[in-house]
């Protein structure tokens, strides 16, 4: 047994350390979240030089061949800085699901995804399917017509490409179409983190048949192992918001005075704070079970991702909401990283399943 | 032992129905039930209306042309505005510098200000909270000093959380006029015309995104010592005269009703049983808010005394407040991580999934200040310990 | 609006608070409890004599015509004095039901239970039915004969006489029964407040068809008010018992000294405590509010007294909880009533429906 | 990173399991599957077969014929243990003396005391809290006082929450030889043998009705000087030694195990979504507990220090041990409320209901003593907060 990082995996994570504490600090993603864009190329292109737009991907496919442990490295550290960029969407999510399918064009798509010039998005969520991603209403009708529509696609103002999720044949299916392609029409919205993401509907929009990358069980798994990774990258990262939530409110309640004394003296703030230290000690221990049996691609892998994100989800609203309540007036302010933290939260507890979602399937 | 009330206090409670039925300025009503932004036109227009109906000085006495209610009259008020789901009414000018003004105020002072009030011809901002006072208020450092011929003060120094001082015509400030060993004294209670050269307002954004507060700063701002209320150096009697004004109504339960009937209604259809759990059991606290609300109030109307228990209805208040937002987040599912901002989606371009979703984690972000204002939750337990308990 | 007690109301608060202080210690309890009677005659009698056990009866019937508002003003008194003596199952289950009833004797019964000299308990409960009262197994022949076990009867072993629910015809009835008829077979039990309990087996018992006091809605009614009535008295009970506990734990930490003070100093102890109060106070608003629904009858009396109960289940166990924590290794010890307040709210989150079970009935 | 143990780890594993299976004595394990009381004999019986396996010295070098386990292997030893639902191995002679004795002791006392504790020829008990002191331990105040002709010490006063001490052949005390301004000084380490004249054992019962715990009272005993461990007053030095030896374990995560899945199984025939939902919330923290176990025996199998952190593993671990018993106490329903008492219904006559619950109440009041012991689980979260995040 052996639970500490490997040499590669601490020289990985002090890199991203470096690039976040140097190159990402509030005020220029602040910037970039105010501008049209929504987010920064140039730091797009510097995480494909470092090959971290590689890092996933099998090595026949031109990727690094690293796994979840290397993508929770990079997302607790991207948590946090709170990074925007859209990793999640494009190589998590649309990424390595390609990758694992037997898509004939594959290792072309993951090509350009790691030189940092393609994004793709997954369309998975409808607005009725509440976290039930498996029976959409967007169908493929046999002469390949695609028609329904897809909300909440992250990212997909930006994608080139998309994967879809629909219903062939009676069974799921997953196809991949070009953004710009007739009979797709899209609105774009913020999100609550600083994102964007698209509401999407297709008419009639013809499919090649070599663009149907997975069909029936096939999809099924393919699907739900990308959702499954990047179930367990969010939680990595909202482990990266909660240690911040604790650090950052230590620092904070020893410098800030009141009644003549630092309001870390007051010994209900420091077990408010143990308190915000043990759920973040708590959820990096599930986030290492998690990690370690994706890794191993366990059958119980989907059960401890779900167990992972029922946690974090409870866990993280309350570190964020303690470390506004500690924070006072300041906590509430958008100027300071805090409230961020709590927005990201919030977003994490709600992307692919809450905590009572996960509850119940963690007992399936 | 009767929790009903009298014929007429129903008789009050129709009264209040017709009006927020009839006299309630409709398009306030409908942006306010969309949950569309209210312009400083329509939040006068809002109080206007209510000054006219000659509600306004809901809990000043009757010399002073207020309303001279009971207690459970401002309750019924406070409940059935808070179900009609209004604009909370400002407190700032009628329920926080006048009722200093018509106390420790003199003639002169009762007269410019208070029908300005009645009438909402002023709004007016608070001046406590400052950068490095927060729940100890008594550290504020804004320095008043008196002008060589005595007839003006000179302030400098910076106030923050005002909220809206944007929108303010004027601003009451607790400013230090001598520096004593005591830091409660010292202080004086001084009124500033928010147009008076030197005066900076700057905005803070909050997590929602709205502007509701602010930093407002002064830089050698010329007030007439005529401004000044009560005697000099007793700022900080006036501040505690104040806080003990402002106890009733803090616990919500008419907005939180509302709510929280809304909530039912979107749960109804979600089959989702672990929502509907939380719910009762968040029914059940509101439930135990409110009739402890009104046990505080029957001792007032029998003649008691109501002290520091009032503190548990802030903590409650707030934490019922907060939580039926964070249901409303959870109702929305994955959809709650769509972010309208302050101004909402516009029209012609809202999102497919629930409605609800579109302003539920705004709400959720800007409750988030309900325990730390007014003396954070903290500070009520600290409250509640040493005067309810004794230690 | 006046949720002032009146003066006959204070008047009654006062003498039954002073007989708890007078003639009510710990350790004469305890005596009971060691003791082989379950309860002490003399006490039982001086309630009789005070006129207690005639509070809730109809004038009709000998009683003084008090209604709940009374019932938990003893109750809550007897909750701080943790008093064992029998009054809920003989007074309450029992004799309220009776009361109510159109049963021909029932002035006879009412007036020897108001004189002391009898005691009777509902047999209300059975192993398999878990808080649904309303469908016993237990079963009335047509030509009345009983068969079946009843369970957790309160004071069982103690009655003179029992009241029975079981099904008649398809439809629950309920009869009376002497507790030594023939074909009647029992066990006895402690709880864990120190009271008793008995297992009645009914074995072919046979039922005078004048001893069936109701049957159809009219057994429902009867029993269900009965049934709600007691969990109103067992509330206001608890309450009693949260009060104590948190003005006990303030006493007692004031006094306690670690590391050279008072442990009341510490802030975390008073927000505790703080929050204990607050409960305590929470429960009595809702007790108030059900207990005037119960004395007025109004349609919603079932549900009010659902939601007190089922906050009574958490507050109670909260309150105990941190009482005896507060308490360090003093709440643990037998010899102090800080460790049976828990057991009693213990007993009481399980009779009649724990919190579940109510937060379920007052949502329907 | 990997979290599989080891092919000898899991070799180990095998062999406890195998110990468990054939030779974990099955007079004991029948009782104690049973939830009947065990006697002293069958305590006695139980460690003799673990030193016979010569598992006794756990966590002793194996110079003083310890078993010199890694971290690794104690880990599995205790959670194969608690999965097996043994009674906890007492820890007043293995593994709080004795680690005192052989790291502080003279030769002489290491042969006398370590070999009877490896074979479990003595029972000893803890005189460490008195009436006065609970978790401000130095603040004791039993007195040792030197006889002129300086062989002796002649102790005077009262330890309490004495653990089994009517079973006890043995206590060790921490006694006051001086009486200094800083408290944790003069303070020293003395072995009393229990049968010495002027030792009175009162029984405290517990809410639960056992007789666990005792007073334990000293009238003038007389001690050889022989029995003093290291140096005289140095006595806080060798507690604090003593408490950092007992960390491991604590965690009780076999035990909880073993706890929940008996849990499931009942919930399994319930049909209470609600009670599902709390198992399941239990579970994952059960979870969460042993990976964070996990975690810090890895820093320490790799070198690395654990220091306060380790106060989550009581924390949490007595947190979830306590939330177990609640959960089965809500599985009883109303059947929650008979009480078998400490020695059980006896066997004619048990009550009908679901037969878990005969004992349910008993071990929730019995686990209440869980969050206050060993340094109550306030007193951990003041060590967190002062040794891991600095304030």
């Amino acid at each position: 047994m052996n639970l500490n990082f490997s040499e590669e995996q601490v020289m990985l994570k002090e890199t991203i350390q470096k690039f976040c504490d140097n190159d990402y600090d509030f005020y220029k993603r602040e910037e970039v979240i105010k501008s049209e864009n929504d987010f920064d190329l140039n730091t797009w292109n510097l995480f494909a030089e470092q090959g971290w737009l590689s890092m996933p991907f099998s090595e026949d496919s031109g990727g690094f061949g690293m796994g979840p442990i290397e993508l929770s490295i990079l997302f607790e550290e991207f948590g946090k800085a709170l990074v925007i960029e859209p990793y999640l969407s494009t190589v998590v999510l649309s990424g390595t699901l390609i990758d694992n399918s037997s898509y004939e064009h594959k290792k072309d798509i993951i090509e350009r995804i790691c030189s940092g010039s393609l994004h793709i998005s997954l369309a998975y969520a409808e607005a009725k399917n509440s976290y039930n991603y498996n029976l959409p209403s967007t169908s493929l009708s046999s002469d390949l017509l695609l028609n329904g529509t897809k909300n909440l696609v992250l990212n997909g103002g930006n994608a080139n490409k998309l994967v879809v999720s629909c219903i062939y044949n009676e069974e799921l299916a997953l196809v991949i179409v070009n953004a710009d392609k007739d009979g797709i029409s899209m609105n774009t919205f913020p999100t609550v983190d600083g994102q964007s993401c698209a509401e999407i509907t297709f008419e009639n929009v013809s499919i090649n048949s070599e663009d149907v990358i997975g069909t029936g069980d096939n999809a099924i798994t393919l699907l739900n192992n990308s959702i499954s990774l990047a179930t367990l990258c969010v939680s990595a990262e909202a482990v990266g918001c909660m240690s911040s939530c604790y650090l950052k409110t230590v620092a904070y309640t020893k410098e800030r005075e009141q009644f003549g004394q630092p309001i870390s003296n007051f010994q209900v703030l420091q077990h408010r704070m143990v308190d915000m230290f043990i759920e973040s000690e708590l959820c990096r221990s599930l986030l290492i079970k998690a990690m370690l049996e994706v890794d191993s691609g366990s059958d119980d892998m989907h059960k401890h991702v779900s167990g992972l994100k029922a946690q974090i989800g409870k866990s993280g609203k309350f570190s964020a909401q303690q470390a506004v309540q500690l924070h006072g007036g300041m906590g509430v302010s958008d100027e300071l990283m805090i409230g961020h933290y709590l927005k990201k939260l919030i977003v994490i507890d709600a992307l692919f399943g809450n905590t009572d979602h996960h509850l119940k399937k963690y007992a399936q | 032992m009767e929790l009903n009330f009298s014929k007429e206090d129903l008789q009050f409670r129709d009264e209040v129905r017709s009006w927020l039925e009839n006299d309630y300025p409709k398009h306030v009503k409908a942006k306010q039930d969309n949950a569309e932004p209210l312009t400083r036109q329509d939040m006068v227009d809002y109080h206007k209306a209510v000054s006219a109906k000659g509600w306004m000085g809901y809990n000043w006495p009757v010399e002073y042309g207020g309303t001279g209610w009971t207690a459970t009259q401002l309750y019924i008020f406070n409940k059935e505005f808070g179900l009609a789901g209004t604009p909370p009414l400002l407190a700032f000018g009628v329920s926080m510098v006048a009722p200093v003004i018509y106390t420790f105020g003199n003639e002169e002072q009762k007269a410019k200000y208070l029908p300005d009030i009645l009438e909402f011809n002023t709004w007016w901002c608070q001046g406590y909270s400052e950068p490095g006072s927060g729940s100890d208020l008594a550290s504020l450092k804004t320095k008043a000093v008196k002008t060589f011929d005595g007839k003006h003060y000179i302030i400098n120094g910076a106030k923050t959380w005002t909220t809206l001082a944007q929108n303010a015509d004027w601003i009451f400030c607790l400013t230090r006029t001598e520096t004593t060993s005591i830091k409660q004294e010292g202080i004086s209670f001084i009124l500033i015309d928010m147009k008076t050269p030197g005066i900076e307002v700057k905005p803070i954004i909050t997590i929602d995104g709205e502007h509701e507060v602010n930093s407002v700063f002064f830089t050698d701002v010329k007030v007439p010592v005529e401004n000044l209320i009560g005697e000099e150096g007793k700022g900080w009697t006036y501040a505690k005269f104040l806080l003990a004004h402002e106890r009733f109504g803090i616990a919500s339960v008419g907005g939180s009703l509302r709510a929280l009937n809304k909530l039912k209604e979107i749960a109804s259809n979600l089959e989702n049983t672990d929502l509907d759990k939380k719910i009762t059991e968040l029914e059940i606290d509101l439930n135990a808010l409110e009739i402890t609300e009104l046990r505080m109030l029957s001792d007032l109307e029998n003649g008691g005394q109501v002290g520091a228990e009032s503190s548990i209805l802030k903590i409650k208040g707030t934490e019922i407040q907060q939580r039926l937002t964070e249901l409303m987040v959870e109702s929305s599912g994955e959809h709650a991580l769509l972010y309208p901002g302050p101004h909402g989606f516009g029209s012609n371009d809202k999102p497919s999934g629930p409605d609800y979703s579109a302003d539920a984690v705004s709400k959720f972000l800007n409750m988030r200040k309900t325990s730390i204002y007014g003396g954070s939750n903290e500070i009520q337990k600290n409250i509640i310990s040493k005067f309810v308990l004794g230690v």
